[in-house]
């Protein structure tokens, strides 16, 4: 199987939609000449013209509005955010137009669209350019949310979120631009809405997605079934809506404890939507509560010891654990 | 004599643009249809039939029938704010449906589920309807974008309110449209106000074309009051969009006779019984009218006739409307997602 | 006590703010000369001028914006904003500029601005005009969120949330304006972050807030109460965020069974959150798992049956708790 | 021979807009500073000490020197975008203190929590450090709507880059500021490019300055290469300004010498080495040298030892910002909520 890096598995997904239907184009700023401000969109230029890989202007608002006006109308465009912080000013257009269109027109018009871009913190961006929005657009009616965690869930999700009939929030992760992984020979996709068990295991379960489960909870895991003797089970939802709640509650009535840990905000996070899930779904089968990793409450700060104190990170993982353990007392 | 009032009528006439008898009773037919149209709305909101925000067009409609009615190609796309009846009215779109629309009902535009401010209809090009003030601008220029795309000769307008000038929407899309080339014809509907704030409290330049030097962008101000001029200026813009792909921005100045929703009085503090009355003097449908009569196309006979002919058709859009059955419980979780 | 209209008593507590601080003024569209689109300004710019009482274009992010730089410099803005739906294209401003300015500034510049306006749906408002936001704020490190249910909170709380030192949005319900209750003789406040226990009782808990609780959830629990010969205690948080999330475990601890009733959408809305919490501090007190009740996870249609069928309503409420009882085989 | 060097003096002097010696070379140092201090920024990020995004300010110096350390007051307001370091350090902030920021240290402006887009000074009225693009416009509005509030004399200046003029806030803050006549002074830098989107590419009009006709706003065109004339004229808006409280638009003309931010190379695919090097003949700091040495104000012995001064004084921050403490943990809690 090839190795590529993020980067390529989606370059390679627009590219190979782009091929197959003449409707796709890329918009958003620096995303042709520049090759993307991430090099997520190199070469795209180049192979498709200026028609079809378009750079836009600082109007975040704008080119959002035009990509839901163009789906209206019957093509599928690809609007990149440089990154999600900067779509905090388009929400109107995402939550009004794109997320209700359909639904206000009675079925008529349906907005065929992808808006993609890197999500979440990098390293010292600090608190405006470190956000992890998907709670704010999971929470709208008439959206749907991807966020992979490997390259060949990206690929295969990407295609499925160009070809879908409804607007996709698709959020990737700035750092994860370079990681490597095998993708499958040639043309797939993997369906949204559908989760996987990424490894199997029988104490605890550990929901987790996109970049603190590939950079983060990767390596809890390993250091904590060595630390504490345990197995862990590891489901990534890939899509955040619809949540593939069923594949969890099948995990978490096994191990009967459950983890979520998240990068975003915890009021209101994506989370504590799935522990309301989980909960009323497994109640009779949970021996502790739910517990939840996620951002501390507060603008994330710029300096490194503040920034890795309010992440996600082992330590909390490890707390975490133990708590649905019950093995906090025994240290 | 005959030679006399062949002349007044050759030069009122020729104030006609050179459109044909039936064009012109048509438009004169479309306006008065979206007034009395209007009129029974006012009724039914009244009696709590129409539920919710309802934007009345009374004393624009020269404005809906000179553009849509008559300088764009049934293949062109519309696209406007809120206050919409008349501009769904005037693409084609069965006035039947917007009343079943306004009354909640199944058979409604969008089956009920948009109501006043968001009417639609594909068949008809009609993209809305849409009630966040400005943020329909970018769509338009979106569909002008895929017009382009496709290399069709289509066009879209995009009327907008006075108020809509002022929002950041308005100058995303604006430079978008003007920086790629895109077919659209942005056409401000002055009516001097935006609620109860007036354009010279709400807009630093009150010559609202004078926006479009920004974006070194064709424009024009129109005399909304007159149908023929809204035509012959539209048209231009519309055809200038057609042949070069460039967008305009239109500053048409008119009149709403009534408040703002429903809820607003027709003369609040902010503008006074004489001013709507002095208004009313340009009453676009009045004027319209005259002219035609003056030009020897119609007489009080037709006016008369018309007039009769258009309650009749209000009446059967109500009667359609009541008689339409509610939306069944559930349609609630249809048309969330596509094909789901 | 005097009886008042919750327009009253929002108008009272600006009123007497602005008259005890002079650096207290109130901006928003049609709040000046035509007194508020729901006339919630009634008078105050006959009593305190154009400098104080101002009217805006149509131009959220710009005044929102406007107000967050005065208030960064010393000024005390209440921005009104026509609905909450409108404040969607602010929304930037809010969540960076408002929310972020102090942490982000390292704590020089605060930012004492209070937001205002109605949320939720009226009636026949249709998507885009009966969003009931509270999540996507409440989300948002370093706002508060207040949302009163009575005159009497709504006074208080508001002018405690204009002499907060920090941003605060306060959601009222444009269907509540005409509502009349008793408030104090003379000067009150009431504490942000502070919840009330509105009603005794012992065999389950309703957690609810604004417009949902006073004009839905009142109704059902007298029905609920004489229906199923059962007693209901009444929890009103009265602010969400920060949430008194004691006073809340207090009351499930004893009843042993909640439902939370919200205007908002399910995913990730406040009630998971709440959801979360209880199950964390009571598991063990929980005899069923906690119930929610909210709008159906679709945009508001404007007819009236399903505007009914989407909000929550009685026979909603009554599923609910019948759950938390497992009463609902026995009909 | 004495008489045509004073001849010539007095003239290159003439130019030099009556300030005096000591102002000058305060401006001139201000300006090496700003430029000495961000090379060794370049140092520090490329050796992975400073973190994040890093806007570099070489070749746009004459506008921070002439505008906030030479056209305005101490106690008049400045509120800018991410590629602050420069207009902090005119304002007066302590460059130690930015540099500790970027080093992320506790000693930093902001204690480590805004890093290099984030520096602000509320002992020096500096508010700021912007990242989402153009969203601080409608703050500066806001801070000169306070200043006319308490009718205190004092104004805001705000700068922006020529890519904020597209976005949405840029439209809403001026239309504000103008129609409600705030005294607030909107400096937009331009130096041709938003990251590697060049003006023609990314706004319907190259002139920028013409925007303020959509606002009836006073405005003016500045060449950024000329600390004088970058004075001059927004002092001539400041005080306009503060006498009138009125808003202006100026777009001052200049160049960045280096990427967009540090992981942009200098002249990536959007620009020759050509033009960067065409455009560094018109080195505003060069440039100044040259005219403070024709009027006789300085000659190379001055300019040895402003050089040496200031990265002694370069070292100094780093030495500093080094030696500086991390912020603790608990830091991370603090500064949430006021008063909490
Ligand atoms: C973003 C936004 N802000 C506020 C409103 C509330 N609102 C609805 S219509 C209106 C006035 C619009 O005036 P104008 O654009 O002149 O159009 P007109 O009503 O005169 O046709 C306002 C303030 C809204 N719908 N959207
Ligand atoms: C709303 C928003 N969109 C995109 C970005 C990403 N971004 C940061 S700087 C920049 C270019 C800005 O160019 P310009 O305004 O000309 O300022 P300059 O960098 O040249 O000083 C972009 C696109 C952002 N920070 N905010
Ligand atoms: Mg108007
Ligand atoms: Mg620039």
């Amino acid at each position: 199987m090839p190795v590529v890096s993020l980067r390529e598995a989606l370059n390679q997904a627009m590219d190979e939609e782009m091929e197959r239907d003449e409707r796709v184009f890329l918009m958003g700023e620096e995303v042709a000449r520049y090759n993307g401000a991430y090099k997520v969109s190199q070469g795209l230029l180049s192979k498709w013209g200026e028609r079809r890989i378009i750079d836009t202007p600082i109007a975040e608002s704008g080119f959002a509005g035009v990509g839901i006006g163009a789906a209206m109308v019957g093509l599928r465009p690809i609007v990149e955010f440089m990154t999600w912080n900067f779509s905090l000013v388009a929400y109107d257009q995402i939550v009004n137009n794109a997320a209700k269109m359909y639904s206000m027109s009675g079925g008529q018009f349906h907005v065929p669209i992808v808006f993609r871009g890197p999500g979440g913190a990098a390293h010292g961006l600090a608190a405006t350019h470190s956000q992890a929005l998907e709670a704010i657009y999971a929470h709208v009616a008439g959206l749907k949310v991807v966020m992979p965690s490997t390259c060949k869930d990206a690929k295969g999700l990407l295609k499925s979120a160009i070809r879908d009939e409804n607007p996709v929030i698709f959020i990737e992760s700035e750092v994860m631009y370079g990681d490597k992984g095998e993708i499958p020979e040639g043309e797939y996709t993997i369906p949204i809405g559908v989760g996987e068990v990424k490894k199997e295991g029988k104490d605890v379960t550990i929901v987790s997605w996109s970049k603190i489960l590939a950079h983060v909870v990767w390596k809890a895991v390993e250091t904590l079934e060595q630390e504490l003797g345990i197995s862990i089970e590891v489901v990534d939802p890939r899509t955040i809506k619809p949540m593939d709640y069923d594949l969890i509650v099948e995990s978490v009535r096994k191990t009967n404890r459950v983890v979520i840990v998240e990068e975003g905000w915890p009021f209101a996070g994506v989370g504590a939507q799935l522990a309301f899930e989980i909960t009323a779904r497994a109640f009779d089968y949970l021996d502790a509560p739910v517990e939840r990793v996620t951002q501390e409450d507060v603008p994330l700060p710029y300096a490194k010891t503040l920034e890795k104190a309010s992440l996600p990170n082992i330590e909390k993982i490890r707390r975490a654990v133990k708590n649905v353990l019950y093995r906090n007392g025994q240290e | 004599m005959t030679t006399a009032t062949a002349a007044v009528s050759k030069e009122a006439k020729s104030g006609l643009a050179g459109l044909s008898k039936e064009t012109l009773l048509k438009w004169y037919d479309d306006m008065l249809l979206v007034r009395r149209f209007e009129e029974k709305c006012a009724q039914l909101y009244g009696m709590g039939k129409i539920m919710g925000f309802c934007h009345l067009y009374n004393g624009q409609e020269a404005v809906s029938t000179g553009s849509i009615l008559g300088a764009i190609n049934p293949d062109d796309y519309v696209i406007t704010a809120y206050r919409d009846h008349g501009q769904a009215i005037s693409k084609g779109v069965d006035p039947k449906a917007i009343m079943a629309e306004l009354l909640g009902k199944a058979t409604g535009t969008t089956k009920g589920k948009g109501g006043s401010m968001h009417i639609f209809s594909k068949e008809h090009n009609f993209l809305g309807g849409h009630a966040i003030v400005g943020s329909h601008l970018p769509l338009a220029a979106g569909v002008a974008f895929a017009c382009k795309y496709r290399n069709e000769k289509r066009i879209c307008l995009c009327f907008m309110g006075d108020g809509a000038t002022n929002i950041g929407d308005f100058h995303e899309a604006l430079n978008l449209a003007a920086l790629w080339k895109l077919p659209v014809v942005y056409i401000i509907e002055n009516n001097m106000y935006s609620m109860g704030t007036s354009v010279e409290r709400s807009s630093a330049v009150e010559d609202l074309s004078r926006k479009a030097a920004a974006y070194n962008m064709r424009n024009d101000i129109v005399d909304g009051s007159d149908v023929i001029e809204v035509y012959t200026k539209v048209k231009a813009a519309a055809d200038h969009a057609r042949k070069t792909g460039e967008p305009s921005l239109l500053e048409v100045r008119t009149y709403r006779y009534r408040g703002h929703s429903m809820s607003d009085p027709i003369h609040g503090h902010y503008r006074t019984k004489e001013e709507v009355e002095e208004k009313r003097k340009y009453d676009p449908i009045l004027l319209f009218g005259e002219r035609l009569k003056k030009a020897g196309l119609a007489d009080d006979g037709y006016f008369e006739e018309a007039d009769k002919r258009i309650k009749a058709l209000v009446d059967e859009c109500v009667e359609f409307a009541e008689n339409s059955p509610e939306p069944s419980v559930d349609e609630l979780w249809k048309d969330v997602y596509y094909g789901e």
